[in-house]
């Protein structure tokens, strides 16, 4: 089965890997919906969705009944309504626009991951491989570059939609968005000074980060500390990339954007149906894919534990049990690609819980917290692991 | 089909130019002047990774960064004069801001 | 360097120019401007510039482009007349439209017009050592002027932003 | 009244940087998130009702099956939102109650417009109208919520009462030696 793959032409090989990428993202950001909706129920003491059934799989003895109870079918429901319902078109919007800014926010959203690796795999020498779809060298910056274009969509929505409180969202999202991919750029940094340490071809990518964190790190800086996760070796860093990955993903503290209280959903307060669904699962999306360059940069990408590589899992794996399986390149590939999910959604009930527990904040605080708080700290963080390193390295 | 050489390039980068030098010849607004200034940066730094791709060198492509840095430094200037002009005399168009004339 | 690609991608760049100057609505001058950049991205990465083509996006089209949206939107679109047909501007443009065809004519005269493709010069692309060695040897200075350009502007941005009584703080 | 200005504690450096305070909150959400529910599965699970609940109002026969409401129109005059209307009758010769001056002929109360504040309940001379427990109502139509005698008897039921007044009244009028 491997030996067909590689027989394919690249081509297909591309368009099937990305059918396959689209095919994951997609239902997870519809099942983040869902997930968001059993969170606040559960942290509200409600039991949330719990009613939608699909005949025969629910009539499924136990797992059936489950199902229906973690309202997994809700997403079914929720995404049937959304494509028959009346997709309505105000008559005082700008229709070009109007229509164009849900699509604008699905293509950033799905682009990114092309750029971001989700797995490895163990070729014939026993070296790991990252599994992604674009090989993309320049990683962390293509991500940055594809992902400040998901700014056009909320931007554009609200001028589109030639009313007050969309048009307001829109403001505030131009303004937003920028000001924290600064902070979010600076705190990345440090992580690649380290791992492009004197000696070491200079590199951007995300799977070279994770490398580091594998601990099958040769030469460089500080090859003895392999293993350890970014975000204990900077935690600062991962810090200010959380908080300005809550502004960017546009995530409760700072959904000022699209504030209910104050701007009736802001940018997509014109929107139903499925131009707004698009909106919706654009965010989830997003979240995930934010999410999944946070683990890859501070947590660890897809090794399982800090100091336990994904290299040493499967040798131990392959010790117990002593079957050539362990070591199939199939098989490490879809562990490693278990584990980094795993992590992923880890991430994003983090999202969720915090949604729940902090406020959102007042819009100039917003601002205010990214010029005069997070920027200076970046920058001070920038410069302290810029003279350390310096210091540090043989 | 034909291949693209470095003619081909600054052909292109000649024409943006020109666009660009016809918007702020021609257009009354500040903004739409503002971003043909923007075009005309964009084909400079394209004749630059050209040429630099075609020689083989990477002078060109270091230059880019220099524009980057500078475009990013005038847009936001730029735009800073802008807002400031608005609030002063409530208007975009740059025939109407002729105070020293008058 | 695929010529359906370039083609494509001058084509996509020429056209968005064209909106840009042509368009009497300043968001959809906008959007065009932000069409060509994702043009010229593409024509940098046919040059093999694959670094400058993502910074070209997150520069212009994250951060610049994204400015004009703002301040469009901030001030209010303008219904008035597009063009300024001044005297002195037609002559202008003339003028440059007729230097634009002569450089184009020389171009094509002199030109050498099918000069072999060289195949991609070491160090040029993504790699980013060289681009590294490059701005903290040969163009240290210059580094050094653009980040003060950098900070005079930002000071120039804070003071410009300021109301006249010094009321309002920086946005 | 003189307005006193408190003066708001200066926060600390730990909560200016909002940190402990998220992590105090996370602490109970996560809390939440384990607890029991509170929340009813109504249609399967019904809540309790409590004593002295004010549902539906409904018509109720006394123990015998006997029709309790005399048609005085109490209820009629007191109700605020004029959601019931009443139409008096004679109470048939044969009966063997025919000393009760008046029964309804009909009966309707327009739940549209009852805002169950239980006025004619409290009003009602014969204890013959209670707001009981039924609190959902629904239907297909607007006719379908206007609810007449029938209905109103069927939705009240009967409720046990020891008062018989009319056949006491009764008993006095035909008691021998015992004259008004």
């Amino acid at each position: 089965m491997v030996d067909l793959w590689f027989q394919l032409p690249p081509l297909v090989q591309g368009l099937l890997k990305g059918l396959a990428v689209i095919g994951v993202i997609f239902p997870i950001a519809g099942l983040c919906s869902m997930a968001e909706r059993k969170v606040a129920a559960w942290v509200q003491d409600r039991p949330g969705p719990n009613r939608a059934i699909v005949p025969w799989v629910a009539w499924v003895p136990l797992l059936g009944r489950f199902l229906q109870r973690l309202g997994l079918f809700h997403v079914l429901a929720d995404g049937g309504k959304m494509l028959f319902k009346e997709d309505s078109l105000p008559g005082h919007v700008n229709k070009f626009y109007f229509v164009l800014a849900p699509i604008l926010a699905m293509i950033p959203a799905l682009t990114t991951v092309t750029t971001v690796p989700f797995g490895a795999y163990l070729d014939g020498a026993g070296a790991l491989v990252p599994l992604g779809l674009g090989p993309l060298d320049l990683g962390i910056l293509a991500v940055f570059a594809v992902s400040s274009l998901g700014v056009y969509s909320l931007v554009l929505a609200g001028w589109a939609s030639n009313s007050k409180y969309p048009f307001l969202g829109s403001v505030r999202a131009s303004a937003q968005l920028i000001s924290y991919e600064l902070s979010m750029a600076l705190s990345v940094l440090p992580v690649f000074l380290w791992i492009n340490a004197p000696g070491r071809e200079g590199t951007l990518s995300l799977a070279r980060a994770v490398e580091f964190q594998s601990g099958s790190w040769q030469g460089g800086l500080t090859p003895g500390w392999g293993g350890a996760w970014f975000g204990f070796l900077m935690p600062l860093s991962a810090f200010i990339f959380l908080v300005a990955l809550f502004a960017e993903t546009n995530r409760t503290p700072f959904d000022t954007i699209e504030s209910e209280s104050d701007l009736v959903g802001s940018f997509h307060t014109e929107y139903g149906a499925f131009k707004w669904g698009l909106f919706f699962v654009a965010e989830y999306a997003h979240m995930v894919v934010g999410s999944g360059v946070f683990i890859l940069l501070f947590g660890g990408g897809w090794n399982p534990l800090p100091w336990v590589p994904l290299a040493d899992l499967v040798g131990w794996l392959h010790h117990l049990t002593g079957a050539a399986w362990a070591v199939a390149p199939l098989f490490v590939g879809a562990l490693s690609i278990v584990i980094f999910l795993t992590k992923v959604l880890l991430m994003i009930f983090f999202f969720m819980m915090i949604r729940w527990t902090v406020p959102r904040f007042r819009y100039d605080q917003v601002m205010k917290l990214g010029w005069q708080k997070l920027l200076p700290l970046a920058i001070a963080n920038l410069i302290f692991y810029a003279v350390a390193i310096a210091w540090i390295q043989p | 089909m034909i291949t693209a050489t470095l003619d081909h390039y600054l052909l292109l980068s000649a024409a943006l130019f020109a666009l660009g030098f016809l918007g702020v010849l021609l257009r009354r607004n500040a903004l739409v002047i503002f971003m043909s200034l923007e075009l005309m940066l964009v084909a400079s730094t394209l004749a630059l990774v050209a040429f630099s791709r075609f020689n083989r060198t990477l002078d060109g492509n270091v230059f880019v960064f220099f524009i980057l840095t500078v475009a990013a430094a005038e847009v936001a200037v730029g735009l800073a004069i802008i807002v400031a002009l608005f609030r002063q005399r409530h208007t975009l168009q740059v025939d109407e801001l002729n105070a020293l004339k008058h | 360097m695929s010529p359906a690609l370039f083609t494509l991608f001058a084509a996509l760049t020429l056209a968005s120019a064209v909106g840009v100057v042509a368009n009497k609505n300043v968001v959809n001058a906008a959007m065009c401007f932000l069409l060509g950049l994702v043009g010229v991205a593409g024509l940098f990465v046919q040059l093999d510039a694959y670094l400058l083509a993502f910074l070209l996006l997150l520069v212009y089209a994250g951060a610049v482009v994204v400015l004009f949206l703002f301040i469009v939107m901030l001030l209010g679109p303008q219904g008035r007349a597009a063009w300024r047909l001044t005297p002195g501007a037609v002559v202008g443009g003339l003028v440059a439209g007729a230097l634009l065809l002569a450089g184009w004519g020389s171009l094509l005269v002199h030109g050498r017009l099918d000069p072999p493709p060289p195949d991609g010069a070491p160090g040029v692309g993504a790699a980013l050592k060289p681009y590294a060695y490059q701005l903290f040897t040969t163009y240290l200075l210059p580094v050094q002027v653009m980040g003060f350009l950098l900070l005079v502007a930002m000071l120039g941005v804070i003071v410009l932003s300021r109301k006249a009584d010094g009321t309002e703080k920086a946005p | 009244m003189a307005a006193i200005t408190v003066a708001r504690k200066p926060l600390t450096f730990a909560e200016r940087t909002y940190l402990p305070q998220i992590l105090g909150g996370l602490r109970t959400t996560l809390r939440h998130l384990v607890r029991r529910k509170q929340t009813l599965e109504y249609p399967e699970e019904r809540p309790a009702i409590p004593p002295g609940y004010r549902g539906v109002p409904t018509l109720v026969r006394d123990p015998h099956g006997r029709e309790k409401c005399v048609s005085c129109q109490l209820c009629e005059f007191v109700c605020p939102p004029k959601a019931i209307r009443i139409t008096p009758g004679a109470v048939p010769a044969d009966s063997g109650r025919d000393h009760i001056e008046k029964a309804p002929q009909a009966f309707t109360i327009d739940m549209l417009r009852c805002i169950y504040c239980g006025f004619c309940q409290e009003v009602c001379p014969e204890e013959a109208i209670f707001l009981q427990n039924q609190f959902s109502l629904s239907g297909y139509s607007r006719a379908e919520l206007v609810h007449d005698k029938a209905r109103l008897y069927e939705l009240g039921g009967t409720l046990p009462d020891a008062h018989y007044k009319w056949d006491r009244k009764l008993a006095a009028a035909t008691a021998p030696g015992r004259a008004h």
